[in-house]
């Protein structure tokens, strides 16, 4: 079938619109109509990963028009791989989903489902377009769903950082669209490749370095890149965490592989390395990022915080090797989206399954859930490791990479802040497993016997049977990113 | 196009978005936000983008005004600067 | 020389790993539980035995599993220094988990099924590790090693192991994540592979400095092997159950480390290259450093674990140290002591964990008078004693010896000084502890004549050790053999 | 001097997008109000919609709509003639986001006021700190 | 902050007007800009799609796939604000008016609320009594202002308009109602469930026409293959799907715009407002 493409992002906001319907009818159809959107979606970004890999990228024209007037999807393997990665971690998580929604939004989750397709929807859209204009339109999407979101969850400052997270937002998206305006002016055109093409003979020119900027601060803002992360911090950790766990591995990701677009396909790496000289200076401000996030990240007495600070030092990983402009940076930059999604999304699922049972992850409330919570833990512990950087987890591998990449352009101190934050990493990490370990203070007075088998009190198993099998995936990937790199990743860069 | 009309609507423009910014009473701020609003669709109706005006006639100066006293009503009209 | 694929190496590291599932299963039922492990360790001696005869003709085993990216792969290759590795740990875990089953139910621990399953995992890490056919399955084993112990370090949970465990994991992830992984993706950024290779993979890349900053970090960097001066995870990580203690703080985790030195130093460096920049030396006087300062440390600790765990950062040294020697009797010396060591060593943590359950009693202070109590036990720790102090008739002698050549035959005067009077330090600090257990005066006596041994299932595994410690002066031949083919291996030819 | 007035009537209008865009962003960053926030947001989307519309201007153009379909005009239809549409459709589209997230904004800040019943945001800040 | 914000809005402004320096004229007709992509709208988008008016053209069929999102952004602001701000939980204290005396219940809370006799109308807490002109005004206004929204939607291939204008205007129609009457009425004639399944239902007649574009074999929102299903004007075809497209945009955005204003301004109770 030749519609793949377009059926990826059709088939939730179909599902997102059917269940808006259904929260008004009959509330109890929303969820699988949901789900089964999604899971169309990851079947059809399953099918396109799977032809582009073995016939070449896919072009497909919206309402027939050829590209430079119609819109068109253009798919290779990089927005292949990412689409496959944003839909299957949607609908894996909504899959988990289902009785932390009830407990969590109670009364009106039809409506939550349909927004938290409409989500996916912007996120898949954003990947698979290749139109300037389009993707703003998404970028959009995406933001409005999130505001909302990001209200639902805390009930008392929910609205004040969703609010905040509006401004910067708008501010973000605007940057972008008025970057995507310095580029219409100088080409008169919006398709990228078409872009790109003319581009070629305005180099020199200021409104395209303009625009150049443009377009990245606004990504920039939008992936929460230091030093315009504060919104990120305040909005991750009052959302729901149904929703944190879709948007704290996509969102992120989405707007690096926005970014990683407009460099190679609109820009061209020849004129943002060549022409331009400031790829050091982003280095630098990455290395920053990721210092600045560990060290934040250290001052956290909540897991959820701890775990936002984290995010930002991630995005300095991969921003920073997008910008160190070699093939082994961005190797590393393009496998660790697909590394950092799994393990954010497995770290998330743990959070969100000790959630369940305990409402709050306070570091104080954490003492002794090994023992309550065994196979969460289990699972949470799997996805720390690949955030600290432990072979054989993916996380490894892509920090290889990048540190293989820092070294070739000979930007040391990039490597040094990757060794360091992996540091921080296991100090975080760990600091957390031992409070988790470790009876807590307030059950050493009450208990007699501190040894005493706890009683186990674990999340639903749908929700771990989603964390376990996110979690194994990790150590698969892991081991497998070698053909990932060979199959997907260098292919995409020569 | 005549250029001191929209010379003109171009002050009223800038005028009306700094008057918005600055005058210390929201409801008053709403309605010169409105006004901001149709100056600026009489802006683009002078460029020829009569598409995009009707819009922001519509959306601008109409139910934008109406969501922003809606949501006056709601909270409060008082604000410190 | 022929190179065998065969998946028998890879069988060997999952018997381990595979039983898990089955004991956490099978957590209600000890007994069954504890058959498992027998069985499973069993069955794994037996699959690395018998690679024995391949490796013994100078043969080696490969599989590789993962490509990860050309010369970096998860692979896995015997040869007959993993070998030598192998055999060791595998044979001693079959003897641990008897006595761990004697110790664990004598002092009747919480969590034992949690205690079994990361001692499982513990164990295929360290097999995965003496396999390993590059730096990069090394580290991934050697990480996987450092955070399955974790649980076993804690697994007291009270303040004490807190502490301990912190220490354990600033020291062992910090070295291995901040030295160990810059380094080693130096390495490959530079050449191109990280393959374990006999005249090492640099040819030319390295100048003088940034080969003896790269060395330095390999061998500080691999902490496990309790180079000081990141050493003090060791004595901290004796909070542990002694079993713990035993076979992973005298055996598996320790000799790791420096296995993982001694890869390096072959197999990454090769001994031309260091010999080149004459880089073996600066390996040789940390190690130095360490023996002697370790061991005089030793002689001031009271607790008996501490004053063990003291000797072992010393004797761990020898082995670096005869590695870095690099001629070919001190690098079989070397190698020889990991097996020597190996056997001497646990014998004392044996009887240290009989004593514990047995009376209680952890300080040497407190053991005065208790080879009348306990003459089984105060035997065997004589036996391991000497075999660490190097006297004949224990393997121990046998390992000193080629030292002792190693040393001559590159006529480095002041290492043979060094080895000697460590002997005489370690002397030092076991010998009264014997002294005082058998020949003391009533008054001091703190036991009385009653014997008071440890159950049946702790005494057993210590007089087997003994009994191996002693059978090695007569017979070294395997372990004996396998240096020498490995020291040869190093040498080119 | 000639050039300067020739520099300032082919630009002005580009200038003056810019100062209506630093209006809306200096509100919103430096207003203390969260509604006087919302209108520099809305006049920062407005001062880019103005730029849009700008560019698509044209000098002795008419309205991208075509005349005489019904008669028998037809004849050749030259770009020059019309203004450029595609701007057009693009800030349509801008709009319709912009006043999306005006809404919801509106109603995150009703939100916010329900909460601590005020929309400065010093004294905001004050709440939060208190508890 | 102020200072933090002359800081940065300075420099984005001098960012933005040093890149205009490369700018074509203002008002240059051979711009870039009017040159490349917007050349072949003017003079092929007559010939290809029958509408006149070439910014609908571009909307609803260049960029059909643009505009479907811009519909569901809208259908997102609706969902958006019922989310946040609608609270099912019944008011604490009412007002009713005992309309034969004119005399006004104030019922607290955990007090009985009268209901259903025909004597006592629940009037809001800010009622204003003297409003007979606007109400009369409006009423005749309301029918008008919607009969243009409907010409806005139906004309906006020949005329300055189209679906989302027409459906702002609907939309205000019925905050007008709001407005001169009260909440109450509006509620009472749309009620909530419809303002929603009409939301829904209006991008998904976008979406579905669509679908429908692919399953008959075409591309998505390929209007040209939907001729089979419409016989008698197969010239007009992409004509007509712009108008079936448009008339879903309008219904979603009046729609929405109802949810929004009734939202907000009664703090999601649905009962009592402007």
């Amino acid at each position: 079938m030749d519609n793949y493409p377009v059926l990826i992002v059709v088939a939730p906001l179909l599902a997102a619109l059917l269940a808006g319907f259904a929260a008004w009818i009959e509330e109890r159809l929303s969820y699988p109509i949901a789900l089964l959107g999604l899971a169309v979606s990851t079947f059809a970004a399953f099918e396109v990963l799977m032809q582009v890999i073995f016939f070449g990228p896919i072009r497909y024209e919206m309402a027939g028009w050829p590209p430079p007037m119609g819109i068109e999807y253009r798919i290779d393997l990089l927005n292949a791989m990412v689409l496959l990665i944003v839909s299957g971690i949607a609908f894996l998580n909504l899959l988990a989903s289902y009785e932390s929604v009830n407990q969590e939004i109670g009364d009106r989750t039809g409506s939550f489902y349909s927004i938290y397709c409409l989500f996916v929807t912007g996120l898949l859209g954003v990947t698979a377009t290749g139109d300037l204009f389009n993707l703003y339109v998404l970028i959009e999407i995406t933001s409005l769903t999130s505001y909302a979101m990001v209200a639902m969850g805390d009930r008392d400052r929910g609205a004040l950082a969703s609010l905040n997270y509006v401004f910067i937002g708008v501010i973000g998206a605007s940057f972008y669209l008025l970057g995507v305006g310095y580029l219409y002016i100088q080409t008169g055109s919006l398709n990228m490749t078409d872009v790109a093409i003319i581009l070629q003979d305005y180099h020199g020119s200021s409104t395209v370095l303009t625009a150049f900027v443009l377009c990245m601060v606004g990504v920039w803002i939008k992936m929460a890149f230091f030093p315009l992360h504060a919104w990120l911090p305040n909005a991750y950790s009052y959302s729901p965490v149904v929703f944190l766990r879709v948007v704290a591995p996509l969102m992120t990701k989405v707007m690096i592989y926005v970014m990683i677009r407009l460099m190679i396909t609109v820009f061209g790496f020849n004129y943002i390395f060549k022409t331009l000289n400031f790829a050091d200076a982003v280095v630098i401000l990455a290395t920053v990022a990721i210092i600045f996030g560990g060290v934040m990240a250290l001052a956290q007495k909540n897991l959820k915080k701890m775990l936002a600070y984290i995010i930002i030092s991630e995005i300095g990983y991969m921003v920073g090797g997008v910008w160190m402009g070699n093939q082994l940076g961005m190797t590393g930059a393009i496998l660790h989206i697909l590394n950092d999604a799994l393990m954010t999304f497995a770290v998330f699922l743990g959070v969100g399954n000790i959630i369940y049972q305990l409402k709050d992850v306070d570091f104080s409330n954490l003492g002794g859930l090994f023992g309550k919570m065994p196979w969460t833990m289990a699972g949470f512990v799997l996805a720390a490791f690949s955030i600290i950087g432990i072979p054989p987890t993916c996380g490894f591998f892509s920090k290889w990479y990048l540190i293989m990449g820092a070294f070739e352009k000979g930007a040391y101190h990039f490597a040094i802040a990757l060794i360091i934050s992996s540091l921080i990493c296991a100090v975080l990490f760990f600091r957390v497993f031992e409070i988790c370990f470790f009876p807590s203070s307030s059950q050493d007075n009450k208990q007699k016997d501190v040894h005493a088998p706890g009683k186990i009190e674990e999340a639903p198993v749908s929700m771990l049977i989603v964390s376990g099998f996110v979690s194994l995936s990790l150590i698969v990937v892991g081991l497998f990113s070698g053909t990932i790199v060979n199959m997907i990743i260098l292919p995409f860069l020569t | 196009m005549y250029w001191p009309i929209d010379l003109i609507v171009l002050t009223f423009v800038i005028f009306c978005a700094i008057a918005a910014i600055v005058v210390k009473d929201l409801l008053a701020t709403a309605i010169l936000f409105g006004a901001y609003s149709f100056m600026m669709c009489l802006l683009w109706a002078v460029m020829g983008a009569v598409d995009v005006a009707f819009t922001e006639a519509s959306v601008g100066a109409g139910v934008s005004t109406v969501f922003f006293v809606a949501a006056i009503f709601r909270t409060s009209r008082r604000t410190k600067d | 020389m022929q190179t065998i694929i065969s998946i028998k190496p890879l069988l060997a590291v999952l018997v381990s790993l595979f039983v898990i599932p089955v004991l956490i299963s099978s957590s209600g039922k000890p007994n069954v539980r504890e058959s498992w492990i027998f069985v499973s360790g069993v069955i794994k001696f037996l699959i690395i035995f018998s690679m024995l005869p391949v490796i013994l003709q100078g043969n080696q085993i490969v599989l590789t599993l993962f490509k990860i990216s050309p010369g970096a792969d998860i692979a896995f290759r015997v040869d007959a220094l993993g070998m030598l590795f192998a055999l060791v740990a595998s044979s001693l875990y079959i003897i641990t988990s008897i006595y761990s089953i004697g110790y664990m139910r004598g002092l009747n621990e919480h969590g034992q099924t949690r205690f079994v399953s990361f001692f499982a995992l513990a164990l295929t890490a360290t097999i995965g590790a003496a396999f390993s056919a590059n730096l990069l399955t090394l580290y991934l084993f050697y990480e996987l090693l450092s955070l399955s112990t974790y649980p076993l370090v804690v697994h007291h949970q009270d303040a004490k192991s807190r502490a301990s465990g912190r220490r354990y994991l600033t020291f062992i992830l910090g070295t291995s994540i901040g030295l160990v992984l810059p380094a080693m993706i130096y390495c490959y950024h530079a050449t191109g592979t990280l393959e374990f290779a006999p005249g090492g993979i640099f040819s030319g890349q390295l100048s003088k400095p940034s080969a003896t900053v790269l060395l330095l970090m390999f061998v500080f960097g691999f902490a496990k092997s309790g180079i000081m001066p990141f050493h003090s995870w060791l004595p901290a990580a004796m909070v542990a159950p002694t079993p713990v203690s035993a076979l992973l703080h005298a055996v598996a985790v320790v000799k790791v480390g420096v296995f993982s030195i001694i890869r390096v130093v072959t197999g990454i460096f090769g001994v031309d290259f260091l010999l080149s920049f004459n880089l073996g030396a600066w390996v040789a006087t940390i190690a130095s450093i360490t023996i002697v300062v370790s061991s005089c440390i030793a002689l001031t600790q009271d607790e008996l674990k501490r004053r063990l765990a003291y000797s072992t950062i010393g004797q761990l040294s020898y082995i670096v140290l005869g590695v870095a020697l690099l001629t070919p009797k001190g690098m079989t010396g070397g190698m020889l002591h990991i097996a020597m060591h190996a056997f001497g060593k646990i014998t004392l943590f044996f009887c240290a964990g009989a004593i514990f359950v047995a009376t209680g009693k952890k300080y040497i202070s407190q053991m005065v008078g208790i080879g009348k109590a306990m003459p089984i036990t105060m035997a065997a720790f004589f036996m391991g004693s000497l075999s660490i102090i190097g006297l004949p008739p224990t393997g121990g002698f046998i390992s000193k010896w080629y030292l002792v050549l190693g040393t001559l035959e590159g006529d480095h005067m002041i290492l043979l000084f060094v080895i000697l009077t460590s002997s005489l330090l370690n002397a030092a600090y076991f010998m009264p502890i014997f002294y005082k257990a058998f020949f003391c005066t009533k008054e001091e006596a703190m036991f009385g004549a009653k014997i008071v041994e440890a159950p049946m299932m702790c005494v057993v595994p210590l007089v087997i050790t003994a009994l191996i410690s002693f059978g090695l002066f007569f017979l070294p031949q395997p372990f004996l053999d396998l240096a020498g083919l490995a020291a040869k291996g190093f040498l080119g030819g | 001097m000639t050039d300067l007035l020739a520099l300032i009537v082919a630009k002005y209008n580009y200038w003056l997008y810019v100062i209506l865009m630093m209006i809306g962003l200096y509100a919103m960053i430096a207003k203390n109000n969260l509604i006087k926030k919302l209108v520099g947001m809305n006049i920062f989307q407005t001062a880019i919609i103005l730029f849009y519309i700008s560019i698509g201007y044209k000098k002795n153009a008419t309205l991208p709509i075509i005349e005489n379909v019904h008669g028998t005009g037809g004849g050749h239809i030259y770009a020059i003639d019309y203004i450029n549409p595609l701007p057009h459709v693009l800030m349509l589209t801008a709009i319709v986001v912009s006043v999306a997230t005006f809404g919801v904004a509106m109603a995150l800040a009703v939100r916010v006021y329900q909460r601590y019943k005020t929309l400065e945001e010093d004294e905001l800040r004050m709440r939060l700190s208190e508890k | 902050m102020k200072f933090l914000g002359f800081i940065v809005v300075g420099l984005a402004g001098a960012i933005l007007l040093y890149g205009t320096g490369d700018f074509p004229d203002w008002g240059d007709p051979y711009s870039p800009a009017s040159l490349h992509i917007s050349k072949d709208y003017i003079e092929k988008a007559l010939d290809q799609t029958k509408v006149p008016n070439i910014v609908t053209a571009v909307l609803a069929d260049y960029r059909g796939f643009d505009t479907m999102f811009e519909t569901a952004v809208i259908f997102t602001a609706g969902l958006a604000c019922f989310l946040l701000l609608r609270d099912f939980r019944e008011k604490k204290e009412r007002f009713y008016r005992h309309t034969p005396t004119g005399v006004i219940l104030h019922v607290k809370a955990g007090k009985k609320i009268l209901d259903g006799g025909k004597e006592f109308e629940y009037m809001d807490k800010d009622w204003v009594p003297s409003d007979l002109i606007i109400k009369t005004v409006c009423r005749i206004l309301i029918p008008f202002i919607q009969i243009y929204a409907l010409y806005v939607v139906a004309h906006g291939d020949f005329s300055p308009g189209g679906g989302f204008q027409g459906g702002v205007i609907f939309g205000s129609s019925l905050i007008l109602l709001a407005i001169s009457y009260n909440l109450k009425t509006l509620v009472k004639r749309i009620s909530e469930k419809m303002l929603g399944v009409y939301a829904a239902l209006g991008v998904l007649i976008y979406l579905g026409i669509g679908v429908i574009c692919m399953l008959m074999g075409g591309q998505f929102l390929d209007y040209a293959k939907l001729a089979p299903l419409i016989p008698f004007d197969s010239n007009h075809i992409r004509a007509l799907g712009m108008l079936g497209i448009e008339i879903g945009v309008g219904i979603a955005v009046t729609a929405v715009m109802a949810i929004i204003y009734i939202n907000i301004v009664s703090e999601g109770r649905h009962d009592e407002g402007l």
